[in-house]
């Protein structure tokens, strides 16, 4: 973990919505393990103060790239920031996702920017499988191309049909589900909240391992200041967890939802 | 020409510079370690310990406002003993004062937590918070009545030969009489301010942005309304002050300890800048050099007002 | 779809819509007039009248904190003689109720200045300052203790049978009790919240910022205040709350309604801009069509909380 | 008066630290007399809300141009600003300087801003006098060549001598002043306080007449909210005026200066 002065290498649309920030970091990049996450101070937030989270979509000796949609106050500030601008990054944060167990089958199912946050991951298992992708349309479904390259059997889904399977994410999964040896299989999620939820459920219910990755709102990111806990189980009731730094990767089971 | 001296006194304790963390935003010492180099702290204040382990209130328990931040966290914690097993050992690794913020639920329990803690030679002083806005059980009515404040006070006071720093409410309109009443009541200092009672509203819910419903405003927001509270103690008691509200820059600190701060404490700006706390503690010396002063407490309260 | 209904009442007195303007951040009237439509105003709130001449503070005035402002005005102004003849001429031309602002120096203040006010029709409604920080005289112990605090608005309420509406001082613990006191005194509604005490220190100068020394923080900042403050008075009392504090935009306002307040007042966002007024009023009613409300009304208090 | 969305035009360096913002303001423009000023809000100034004033320096159809220099919080945020850029403005404000009396000789004298405060009243001055001119360096002092170019006679004095005289405008203005009438002089002057002050003792000395133009801080830049006031003088004592609405033009002799 680290605080570092990063300037922007490149900025630029990537695919609908979502854009492309490259960033020079050359502390944080090397130490990245896939499923970290930066934690980004935006200029020009005006008075809006809190640093935001970002997965990391991809890392080296240079720096860190992250996928993001404008859809607040922080993405909207972080449109102009042009190439050569400082910004102040920490990282890398959180645990990340493990490594695959032995006899495993990875499986990867994500939503949104759940994909970038899942590349690095996808590069680095050992065996590659099936991905399940879900989005609205085939615009928000990103990265296809890489993780077919990288030898993953990409399976898209969307609401609108434009793209794959048409539903959600789920639509795709369960029939494919029904036809595997279940307990062989480890997911590696990330997505929003529904999505978690409803891999969390599936992997309970058939005895397979699923590795969510949490989106909560994060104030320091550092494990400091507990604004993004969530209830994770234990042997005689529950803790609280921090999404930031005891996540924000956690096993299906350790994970006691809120209504 | 010479360094100014950093140092200052609370009560016995000895702070190699007047900068400290505000109670909750630095955990309990490890969490912002790898960013901050806790050997140059003044002191390190940690988050609010009660005598057994307490929850906490449910998320959302944080909202960002103009300005500032909501919190309603709701003082989850380890309890006294946790506190010691967990902490105190990695705690002792540095050269730098521990000051527990204790907190309670019901007045005994005030007593409760220092004779758990005190025997604990890591643990250098207490901050009692008396004005946590977020949990129900009264915290916050023990800061905003003279009375229940004081007898919590005199309380702690028999408890312990440790330093003993109330914290003061910031809703009440005579911050004076309850820094005099922490004086009278054998306080070694007085910490102000603690957040700012405070909610927020999702208009397309119409639910409370935090599940407590409500919350402390802090951040620079505040700033200028810690600085009149300590400014009217400062004139109320002869115990030192240690400042904090929206301190995140270095002159923020300085306009601190002019308006009375002996020490000052930087919260809300880890969250947003950990390396805040050095630069503070870089920009008070230069400040004092600049300005010819041979040490840190010659600016404490010098406002010409 | 019907347009919702934005009327509100505030006892006798009749708002077109719930939108008025916070006391001082838009003078007697004129000085705004070029830039706001004064028709499209639920009611015009004037700055502070006394029942004489009053000079107010030297300078500065006012200083500009992170998200919001300091001011100290002290209240200057032509006395309620001065204030029939210079303005209300120019007021009669609006089809708009004026809300008069009213403070004293001294508690028979209160009453001669409605005394002097009283006949005039033009004059709908009076705001009674009883929590203003600028002014050394006492105008804020009127609003911090509740004994002087109900004698004052007592002998407002023995002096007119036109709406009167306290103001109410953000600095106490327990603004629920202020509000009940409000009503039992026969107010017709509240006001909430005023400025916050609050200082700021040159450090190069060590002077404070303000001459006054002291001001009170309005702006951005203080809202997550303001919205507490109106959402515990709205559980204390039964009458109207007039809730202000930080509206800048639509949004802000209709927090301040489900939070409790009947109508809202812009104030600091006056300076920075003049259309906010006409943006609020329009932002509301687009709210409430929205969602589809018959009436403004419908949605004060609606918190689910 | 107007609040009016403009565009910024133009924005540059101007000369040494100064720049020039020239904005379209069709509303605005046309309706400037010399001495008025403009409330701008300052886009990405951050948790910094209130509007800055500034003179105005050139106004036409198209709307008006500023000069200024970047000294603190606005002026700095100002530098960003690229053409296109929308900017809120509120104007044209304040009084403005009044016309030349019958049988008067118009003197300028400007420091700063000041010079470019005065020009449009140097352009629409009947008669063109001496323009006495201060600054720290050659740099500081504005729009020099565009006065003589309007026929006035320009005696710069610099600080460190690099331009005029060296020493203060009154290193000029003084000993030039003992060879006229003074009671014919009309003084229009715009700098800081000192040199105002300066102008004015003079001005009640020897008789003649000086138009002040102020700068205090402002906030609401309409006169409503009593931060910009002075100390005028009556009949009986003094009045508070507002530089905003009341000013910021006044004669020497209504301002009672503070100590
Ligand atoms: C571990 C982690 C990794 C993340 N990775 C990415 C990423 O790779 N790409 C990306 O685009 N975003 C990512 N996010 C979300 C991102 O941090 C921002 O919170 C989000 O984009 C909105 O921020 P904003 O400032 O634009 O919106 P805000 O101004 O904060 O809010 C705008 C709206 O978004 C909602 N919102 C704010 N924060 C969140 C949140 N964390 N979750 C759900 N809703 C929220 C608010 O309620 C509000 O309605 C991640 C979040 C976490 C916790
Ligand atoms: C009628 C009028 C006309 C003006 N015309 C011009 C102009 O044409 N060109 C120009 O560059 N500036 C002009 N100014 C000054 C300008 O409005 C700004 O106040 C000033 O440039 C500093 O603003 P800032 O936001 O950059 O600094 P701030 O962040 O507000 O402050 C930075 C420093 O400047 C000081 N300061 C702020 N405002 C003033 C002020 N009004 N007077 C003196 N010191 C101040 C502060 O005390 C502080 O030390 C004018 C002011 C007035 C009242
Ligand atoms: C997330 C958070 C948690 C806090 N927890 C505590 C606490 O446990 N005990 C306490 O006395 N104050 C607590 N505070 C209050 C701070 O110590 C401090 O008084 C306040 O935040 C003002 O300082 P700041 O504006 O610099 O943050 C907390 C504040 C925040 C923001
Ligand atoms: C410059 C200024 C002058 C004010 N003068 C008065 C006044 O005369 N009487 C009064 O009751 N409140 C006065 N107030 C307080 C406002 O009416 C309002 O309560 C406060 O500013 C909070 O609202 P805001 O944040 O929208 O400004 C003044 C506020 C400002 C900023
Ligand atoms: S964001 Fe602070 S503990 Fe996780
Ligand atoms: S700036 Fe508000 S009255 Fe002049």
């Amino acid at each position: 973990m680290k605080q570092e002065k990063a300037a922007v290498l490149e900025h630029q649309n990537f695919q609908g919505e979502y854009r492309i920030l490259r960033l020079a970091a050359p502390e944080i990049g090397p130490q990245v393990r896939p499923g970290q996450f930066i934690h980004l101070q935006i200029p020009g937030m005006g008075d809006r103060i809190l640093r935001r989270p970002f997965s990391i979509y991809k890392a080296s000796g240079e720096g860190v790239s992250i996928l993001y949609k404008p859809v607040g106050r922080g993405t909207e500030a972080m449109i102009p920031l042009r190439p050569g601008a400082p910004v102040d990054l920490i990282g890398p944060l959180g645990n990340g996702y493990p490594e695959l167990g032995k006899g495993r089958t990875p499986v990867l199912v994500a939503g949104g920017y759940g994909n970038a946050a899942l590349f690095l991951k996808a590069k680095e298992l050992p065996l590659k499988g099936v991905a399940f992708f879900g989005g609205r349309t085939a615009q928000d479904i990103l990265c296809v191309e890489e993780f077919k390259a990288l030898g993953w059997d990409v399976r898209p889904t969307t609401d609108d049909g434009s793209l794959g399977t048409k539903g959600l994410v789920t639509a795709a999964f369960d029939p494919w589900l029904e036809q595997q040896d279940a307990n062989t299989l480890e997911l590696f999620v990330c997505g929003p909240n529904p999505m978690l939820k409803a891999m969390g459920d599936r992997a309970m219910a058939h005895g397979f391992t699923a590795w969510l990755s949490l989106d909560k709102n994060m104030a320091c990111g550092v494990g400091a200041c507990l604004t993004c806990v969530i209830r994770r189980k234990t042997a005689d009731g529950w803790e609280w967890a921090r999404c930031c730094k005891d996540g924000p990767v956690f096993e299906s089971r350790e994970i006691l939802w809120d209504e | 020409m010479n360094k100014p001296r950093m140092e200052i006194k609370i009560g016995s304790m000895m702070m190699k510079n007047p900068v400290t963390v505000a109670s909750g935003t630095f955990g309990y010492g490890p969490e912002y370690a790898e960013l901050v180099d806790l050997n140059r702290l003044g002191a390190i204040t940690v988050k609010g310990i009660c005598p057994d382990e307490h929850v906490g209130n449910p998320t959302p328990r944080t909202f960002e406002t103009r300005g500032g931040m909501l919190n309603a966290i709701g003082l989850p914690g380890p309890g006294a003993k946790g506190f010691l097993k967990k902490y105190i050992p990695f705690l002792k690794q540095f050269d730098t004062p521990v000051i527990v913020n204790i907190w309670g639920k019901a007045m005994e329990d005030y007593g409760r937590v220092v004779e758990l803690l005190d025997d604990e030679p890591a643990v250098s002083a207490y901050e009692i918070n008396l004005s946590c806005p977020n949990v129900k059980e009264g915290g916050s009515a023990f800061g905003t009545t003279l009375d229940m404040f004081s007898r919590t006070v005199e309380l702690v006071r028999g408890k312990t030969q440790k330093p003993i720093i109330p914290k003061l409410a910031p809703n009440v309109p005579n911050i004076g009489s309850f820094a005099k009443a922490a004086e009278e009541c054998g306080s070694d200092a007085v910490s102000i301010m603690n957040t700012m009672p405070a909610m927020a509203i999702d208009i397309e819910t119409l639910k409370p942005q935090l599940a407590n419903r409500f919350g402390g405003l802090s951040g620079p927001a505040i700033k200028p309304i810690a600085i009149k509270l300590v400014f009217d103690a400062f004139r109320a008691c002869r115990i030192p002050i240690i400042g904090m509200g929206g301190i995140f820059e270095p002159e923020d600190a300085i306009e601190f300890m002019v308006a009375g701060a002996t020490a000052v404490a930087v919260g809300t700006a880890n969250f947003v800048d950990p390396g805040t706390l050095v630069r503070v503690i870089d920009g008070i010396e230069t400040y004092l050099a600049r300005k010819g002063h041979a040490a840190a407490t010659e600016i404490v309260g010098m406002v010409k007002a």
